[in-house]
């Protein structure tokens, strides 16, 4: 099964583990990956921050390679990128005049057909129904599953199953042996964007999540997203500072949770990468 | 030969100011067909009348133009006095002088120009003008009403106070609706079942009313005087006439742990029951769903210990078939459930629950016998927030109305709150707080001024459950948009008010039309709230929008009312300005052929499909109908018909054609 | 067109009983003044209005005609404009095929309570077919009827 | 005052987002995660806005509030009347910066936005190494991260060179097309 | 022997008193009415059939009693649909058959079976029919009123159109009426478009678009534009696509709140 790959820049950098452990997982379930050649950055937050076009333009070039590419359908593991590829489609659907503008500007042709998939609904459809089976080592641990903003928001563009309390995590983690906590910051915003410039900003929202999910007896922080990764894991010093309390509670990447529950090596999923330590097995 | 007769009225100055009556008058006499032509200074007046009166006496007119003030005004007036002198009524027609030229044009020849050909043009009318005979439609005098609610009650008891036969339906096992769910009723803070209950019982002794409980409405056929109603008696499974209401048999039953519907699922109830403890009538129904009998087939403990042998399974439903002149709907309203809300916990945290349910609460006939405990633990809420327009003004949720009655219950659950748990804390979140009303605002005041309950501007964002208590995030928006955030015991969301299951096909058994909230629509929103677009069927209560029980009570006579005013005739009488389709003999027998385009066309579904058939009873065609007693005469089938087979009495094809040409024949 | 602003159009308006003849009436009870140009054919609802008669109306001699009834959702019968909206949508677009002056017919919705809206109405039509002058295009076609109708 | 360079209807046109339709619920602020630490409350902020003077467009263009919004969605994602308060954000930052009014404590936010941008134009891609230490420049953060950027480098987060996108030329296009198109906003 | 005249003859057999179709005429194939098994060889059935025979299922007197089989081309199928719509026609004893692109005879049990068939053809203007759409749509008004006036006073009110138009099956037409008398009975120019303007405001919503009306007419009057052009401009309006008939009422006995009403001021 081949189907096309954005990375983005976050897992080729600060997230590689990421990367990793996708590539990894990817192989464990035979899903061939193709990536876009010669792909860009998506913008991020910063783009729509200061202009719309190009918030617009960036995306909608990656999108026009998948299609130069030949490729139906490509997978976005980072959230970030996720959202802002999905929003673009969305609005370039919308509205015919800016799709033409948009053209223009990127100078390329755009359709807008490629169908956009984040991990989770890649696992859905390729691991949900055989993943129970290829479980070696059963990942038995109370987990806060933690969904984020860019994932799920907005519901209009991005349909996720249910807007307050979303369940595809949840279910997949369950599958693999652990016992998802029902706690109250699963959609709530981790700072995001704010990671480098108001670094104050982050340790407060990623703190008050943290703490939620520690005192309903989490034992780890499942993500899908590098921005929630790097400002839980990265900033965990920032984070205890303010709450000023030892949260150890390590932050793994839903592609690792599942690669140690299929037996894969900690190096291949990049866990040693993280600043936290991954101290449960 | 038609004999035209032209009175031109002056309305003193009104219209000779600027007409020309003595010329319009001597000028319409010149018009082929007019036999007499006068003007006078007050045609309306008694001596007018008599004028008119005595012309159509001595010069045999077979039409009379009256040219006065707009016949909206005295058309009733001048076709009276026609009729008085034996002409026929709709032989009379008026050109509007007044309104439509005398008041709106200077004086001046063309003015007057204007009038004469105003005259005209119905005089033309006139010539081809039809007698016509109001319709008369029999009416069986007995009324149904569908709904045991308040407004059913009250409908059913005016009606047959007036001594009208009334066969009153509910589709549950006791009549009381919605206010014998409530603890007590603002503004006066009366206790709902005590104002209620008394009407119950006199429903079931009133002489002239039939009560059928666990009854539905299958299908309704006729019209407006000459209903025939299908009505489905589900099986109750207990023979009333044996039964004593001793209840052995639901203190026997085993299925103990069905949620009650009368307690808003915070009690529960058995198999067969009665749904609380004053229902009319007291007597026990088995709910087939959950009896074991009727799911696994064993079971019959009720039939074992029932000392009058009243129990009877496996009796199929009845359809019994009522001829009634008139219907009243009173299908009431329904509360959405708190799994409406994702953001304040999906209906996954027991203790946010509905107002329907607080008012089991707070009822000394609930759960808790009155007490204010919540539903996960049986404490006492310590403090406790109430959030309005939960789904209501929520065009997100699809539910952009105002619901009315929530902030009013709101304010009065606060009170009721307060009063029962003196150190409680109580909180309610709002945007606005309507409360217009005989002593309403002034009983919203006592709320937050003598019980001291904290209203907060502002809505709230989301509720979660930590540490047993429900975190409340909110805001306060007269603070700059202050955050607050309270952690409760207990939510109350002022669920909004919804139609009530079902409410659509009922609608469409009935050709009843309603809103895209499945909300009945009255006929006019201001002049005829009562009525809807089908005549014979009236609308109470809160099945047309959320209502509080003073304005159902209100709509619910009134509706009688309409009821009684037309069983107070003898026959139904009716303008004949309606549509026909034209008959002749065979072969045609019509020249319509049925492409029935017309039935979809007609708002009042007053065209029918009649069958012509040989003397073997051999369908030889069919073709559309005018249902006299459905048409109000719109004349839409008319212009629609493509071989002109149906036309419009009054307006028809002939009149209008002659009134419009005459402007031109010179 | 300086004889046109002599010439007196011919106008007819064709009104529905419930909502514009009783706005009708109200500017009349308000006492507001408009041109003598336009005659009011009363009718039960628009939606009684047959096209045939617009079409008479023209080779009768119609400079310009106005049909008008309840707003949308206003209807006495609660459909009849809607229909007639309809009707009017199907003619308009007919009329434009065969090159018949649309914009001698005006519609509009007139209420109970726009009586000041009415005398506009009647006003700026009036205007209007001043300006485009007698419609003596359809007329004289029609002429040709009556010639052969002498003939016969 | 009536407002006459900037209105809520050019925001309607070029955000599709009506203002008009907020009643002032208050749902947005309540659910908002940095509410606490804005000047003006989102649902103030739309208040302003539906004022459509210039002085409270102006007010909501220098605010800090408009620089601190994540664009997390919760707002528009509860509100009764579905307005992308997000959307309004994202407008009002954007002409808030072409008319350099944004407010100060913004800057290092805006600092970060710039760095970022700036790396994508010459590179492609975020080129975290070279975009921190733009940063730091901007905003003279000289100490801040430290600690961190070797920890970054000893667990392979770092890259010490740029990863260029081939065909740079369409990405440089892009950017300058985009900012005439800013321009003559 | 050709495969209609064996499915003629095997129809014939089964109890059909009458297969309507075509055969060879001097231009073009013409109706022909099947009654007999060796009448059956004369049947043909190919792209050169254009004559609606849809227009003969509505006359009793020509059907008679017993059951009818018709080979319906395009056009006909959709006059089928729309007639049984507007209860016209009792499907149950009426044999529908056609033949496909595949060469192949289809019968038809159900009006759902011909609706879904139709709906894979496409309706759309000929070339010759959009030429002289952009030949009037570039004129002025008054050029198109003199085009039109000019092509109707060659009119001889002989009613071929209606005739031939399988939607005109009023035992009594408009043209008949006379009290009051709508449109006058001679010939004139503006009677004559009264007739049409009638004819096309009673096809709104209704008219399939086969043309018949146009080649019946005797001089040649393009009257079948006026149908198929309204039925351009309008269906998107009305939802209405020929052949899908609006199983509950048609384009004028039904309406929807929003339609659009740019035109009242």
């Amino acid at each position: 099964m081949n189907i096309g790959f954005y990375p983005g820049c976050s897992l080729k950098g600060s997230s590689k583990e990421y990367n990793e452990s996708v590539l990894a997982l990817g192989k464990a379930l035979d899903i061939e990956f193709e990536e876009i050649k010669d792909w860009n950055c998506c913008g991020a937050s910063s783009a729509h921050a200061l202009s719309k076009e190009l918030s617009l333009s960036l995306p909608a070039r990656v999108l026009a390679l998948a299609e130069q590419q030949g490729l139906k359908e490509i997978v976005v593991p980072c959230a970030a990128c996720y959202n802002r590829l999905s929003t673009t489609q969305y609005e370039l659907a919308q509205n015919e005049e800016l799709r033409e503008e948009i053209a223009k500007i990127i100078d390329m042709s755009y359709k807008g057909g490629v169908k956009i998939l984040n991990v989770l609904q890649l696992l859905q459809r390729f691991a949900s129904d055989v993943i129970e089976s290829k479980v070696v080592k059963p990942f038995s641990h109370q987990v806060a599953c933690y969904y984020g903003c860019l994932l799920v928001r907005p519901h209009k563009i991005l349909q996720f199953d249910q807007v307050e309390n979303p369940q595809i995590m949840d279910l997949l983690m369950s599958k693999i042996g652990a016992t998802p906590i029902d706690w109250a910051f699963k959609t709530e915003c981790c700072g995001g964007g704010f990671s480098v410039s108001r670094t104050d900003i982050v340790s407060k929202l990623s703190g008050n999540l943290l703490k939620d999910a520690v005192d309903r007896g989490a034992k780890a922080i499942i993500v899908a997203c590098p921005m929630c990764h790097s400002n839980l894991d990265m900033r965990r010093p920032e984070i205890n500072e303010y709450l000023n309390a030892n949260i150890e509670v390590p932050v793994l990447y839903i592609t690792q949770a599942i690669g140690l529950a299929l037996g894969l090596s900690p190096e291949a999923l990049g866990l040693e990468r993280h600043f936290v330590p991954v101290s449960l097995i | 030969m038609s004999k035209i007769g032209v009175f031109i009225c002056h309305c003193g100055e009104n219209i000779s100011g600027t007409v020309d009556c003595e010329k319009v008058a001597t000028e319409l006499s010149k018009v082929e067909g007019v036999a007499y032509s006068t003007d006078y200074k007050y045609m309306c007046s008694d001596p007018g009348q008599t004028l008119i009166k005595e012309a159509i006496k001595t010069h045999h007119l077979t039409g009379v133009v009256v040219g006065s003030c707009s016949p909206r005004m005295h058309e009733v007036t001048f076709r009276k006095a026609c009729a008085e002198a034996g002409l026929n009524p709709y032989m009379c027609e008026i050109a509007n002088l007044r309104e439509h030229c005398s008041w709106v044009h200077e004086k001046g020849e063309a003015t007057t120009e204007k009038a004469i050909s105003l005259v005209t043009m119905l005089v033309e009318k006139v010539k081809k003008n039809k007698p016509l005979t109001s319709i008369q439609v029999p009416i069986t005098k007995k009324a149904l009403v569908i709904g045991g609610g308040i407004a059913g009650i009250q409908a059913s008891l005016d009606i047959a106070n007036c001594g009208h036969q009334v066969i009153l339906i509910e589709k549950d096992p006791s009549i009381g609706g919605h206010m014998s769910q409530l603890s007590e009723t603002f503004p006066t803070l009366d206790c709902s079942q005590c104002i209620l209950t008394p009407r119950m019982v006199e429903v079931a002794q009133h002489p002239n009313i039939t009560l059928y409980t666990y009854a539905e409405l299958e299908k309704v056929e006729g019209s407006i005087g000459n209903f025939q109603a299908t009505i489905r008696l589900k099986a109750k499974s207990v023979d009333p006439k044996l039964c004593t209401a001793c209840g052995l048999c639901s203190s026997k039953c085993p299925q103990k742990k069905i949620p009650s519907e009368f307690n808003a699922g915070l009690g529960t109830r058995t198999a067969i029951y009665v749904p609380f403890p004053q229902a009319v009538p007291n007597k026990p129904v088995i709910d087939k769903e959950h009896c074991n009998y009727y799911q696994k087939g064993k079971c019959q403990v009720c039939q074992k210990n029932c000392p009058t042998g009243a129990i009877e399974f496996d009796k199929p439903d009845e359809l019994i078939t009522e001829a009634v002149g008139a219907i009243v709907v009173t299908t009431g309203f329904n509360v959405l459930g708190t799994d409406f809300f994702p953001e304040y916990g999906y209906g996954k945290y027991k203790d946010v629950i509905t107002g329907l349910q607080f008012e089991r609460l707070a009822s000394a006939s609930g759960p808790t016998l009155g007490e204010i405990r919540r539903p996960s633990d049986g404490q006492i809420p310590k403090k406790i927030v109430f959030i309005a327009c939960a789904g209501s003004r929520d065009p997100a949720k699809g539910i952009p109305y105002c619901s009315k009655i929530c902030c009013m219950y709101t304010a009065k659950h606060a009170m009721l709150y307060q009063h029962k748990v003196h150190e409680g804390e109580s909180y309610v979140f709002y945007m606005d707080i309507r409360a217009g009303g005989k002593n309403y605002e002034e009983f919203v005041r006592r709320a937050i001024e003598e019980d001291g309950v904290n209203y907060v501007r502002g809505r709230v964002a989301r509720v979660y459950e930590k540490n047993g208590k429900l975190i409340v995030k909110g805001v306060d928006t007269l603070l700059a948009g202050a955050q607050v955030e309270i952690e409760a015991d207990m939510v109350v969301l002022a669920t909004a008010g919804v139609s009530n299951q079902g409410a659509e096909q009922l609608a469409q058994k009935m050709h009843i039309s309603y809103d895209p909230y499945k909300f009945f629509a009255e006929a006019h929103p201001k002049l005829k709230p009562v009525e809807t677009n089908t005549a014979g069927i009236f609308l109470a209560g809160a099945c047309q929008a959320p209502k509080d029980i003073p304005d159902t009570v209100g709509t619910a006579s009134g509706a009688a009312v309409k009821v009684a005013c037309l069983f107070s005739q003898a026959q139904l009488i009716r303008e004949p300005l309606i549509a026909v389709v034209n008959r002749s003999g065979p072969p045609s027998f019509s020249t319509c052929v049925g492409c029935f385009m017309c039935e979809t066309a007609c708002p009042y579904h007053a065209i029918e499909r009649e069958e012509i058939k040989n003397r073997n009873g051999e369908v030889l065609k069919v073709v559309a109908k005018v249902n006299p007693g459905l048409c109000q005469g719109c004349g839409t089938c008319v212009a629609f018909c493509r071989s002109k087979s149906i036309d419009i009495q009054g307006y028809s094809n002939e009149e209008m054609y002659a009134e419009v040409m005459s402007l031109f024949n010179n | 067109m300086d004889e046109n602003s002599e010439f007196e159009p011919n106008i007819v308006a064709f009104v529905c009983n419930w909502c514009t003849y009783a706005g009708a009436d109200l500017t009349g009870t308000s006492r507001l003044k408009y041109a003598t140009n336009v005659k009011i054919v009363r009718f039960p609802c628009t939606g009684r209005i047959d096209f045939m008669l617009l079409l008479k109306a023209f080779a009768g001699g119609a400079d310009g005609i106005i049909v008008s009834g309840c707003h949308p959702n206003d209807c006495h019968y609660t459909s009849g404009n809607f229909h007639a909206r309809r009707r009017w949508m199907a003619l308009h677009n007919l009329l434009e095929l065969v090159g018949i002056d649309v914009r001698r017919v005006r519609y509009s919705w007139v209420s109970a309570a726009e009586g000041a809206k009415w005398a506009d109405l009647v006003n700026s039509t009036v205007a209007d077919i001043r300006r485009f002058g007698p419609y003596t295009e359809y007329q004289n076609v029609a002429k040709q009827l009556e010639m052969e109708d002498s003939h016969e | 005052m009536k407002n006459n360079s900037n209105t809520i209807n050019d925001l309607h046109v070029k955000t599709g987002v009506d203002i008009n339709r907020c009643y002032q619920c208050g749902k947005c602020t309540a659910g908002c995660v940095l509410a606490d630490e804005m000047d003006l409350s989102p649902n103030y902020i739309i208040r302003l806005l539906q004022t459509d003077t210039s002085d409270n467009f102006d007010k909501v263009l220098r605010s800090k509030a408009i620089w601190l919004c994540l664009n997390c969605e919760n707002c528009v994602g509860r509100c009764p009347m579905e307005i992308d308060i997000p959307k309004v954000m994202d407008y009002m930052r954007e002409l808030s910066f072409q008319q350099k009014k944004q407010h100060q404590a913004a800057h290092s936010i805006i600092a970060f936005h710039e760095s970022f941008l700036d790396s994508i134009k010459y590179t492609g891609h975020l080129y975290e190494l070279g975009m921190i230490a733009d940063f730091k420049s901007r905003t003279f953060h000289l100490m801040q991260d430290v600690k961190l950027a070797p920890k970054m480098w000893l667990r392979g987060k770092l890259n010490l060179l740029p990863e260029m996108v081939k065909d740079i030329h369409a990405i440089k296009a892009i950017f300058s097309r985009t900012q005439n198109k800013r321009k003559n906003l | 022997m050709n495969k209609i005249a064996e499915k003629a003859v095997a129809l014939l057999q089964e109890g059909h008193t009458l297969v309507l179709g075509y055969e060879e005429g001097d231009r073009a194939p013409r109706p022909f009415f099947c009654r007999q098994a060796e009448e059956a060889q004369h049947l043909v059935l190919d792209e050169r059939c254009t004559a609606n025979l849809a227009v003969y299922l509505t006359k009793p007197e020509l059907m008679g009693k017993g059951r009818v089989a018709v080979f319906a081309i395009t056009s006909s199928l959709r006059a089928i649909a729309q007639l049984t719509a507007e209860n016209q026609l009792q499907l149950e004893n009426l044999t529908i058959l056609t033949l496909t692109a595949e060469q192949e005879i289809k019968t038809f049990a159900t009006l759902e079976e011909i609706r879904s068939y139709l709906s894979e053809v496409p309706y759309e203007l000929s070339d010759t029919e959009k030429a002289l759409d952009e030949k009037l749509s570039a004129m002025t008004r008054e050029e198109r009123w003199k085009y039109w006036i000019n092509e109707f006073s060659r009119c001889i009110k002989c009613y071929a159109c209606r005739a031939a138009c399988p939607m005109c099956y009023c035992t009594r037409c408009i043209t008949e009426v006379n009290r009051p008398q709508w449109i006058s009975p001679w010939p004139s120019p503006l009677p004559n478009m009264e007739w049409q303007i009638n004819r096309v405001m009673h096809l709104v919503g209704r008219c399939i678009g086969c043309g018949a009306c146009g080649r019946a007419c005797p001089v040649g009057i393009p009257v079948d534009y006026l149908s198929k052009k309204m039925l351009q401009d309008l269906s998107e309006e009305f939802g209405y696509v020929p052949g899908q008939a609006m199983q509950d009422g048609n384009a004028l006995s039904t309406f929807k709140p929003d339609d659009k009403e740019n035109f009242i001021h």
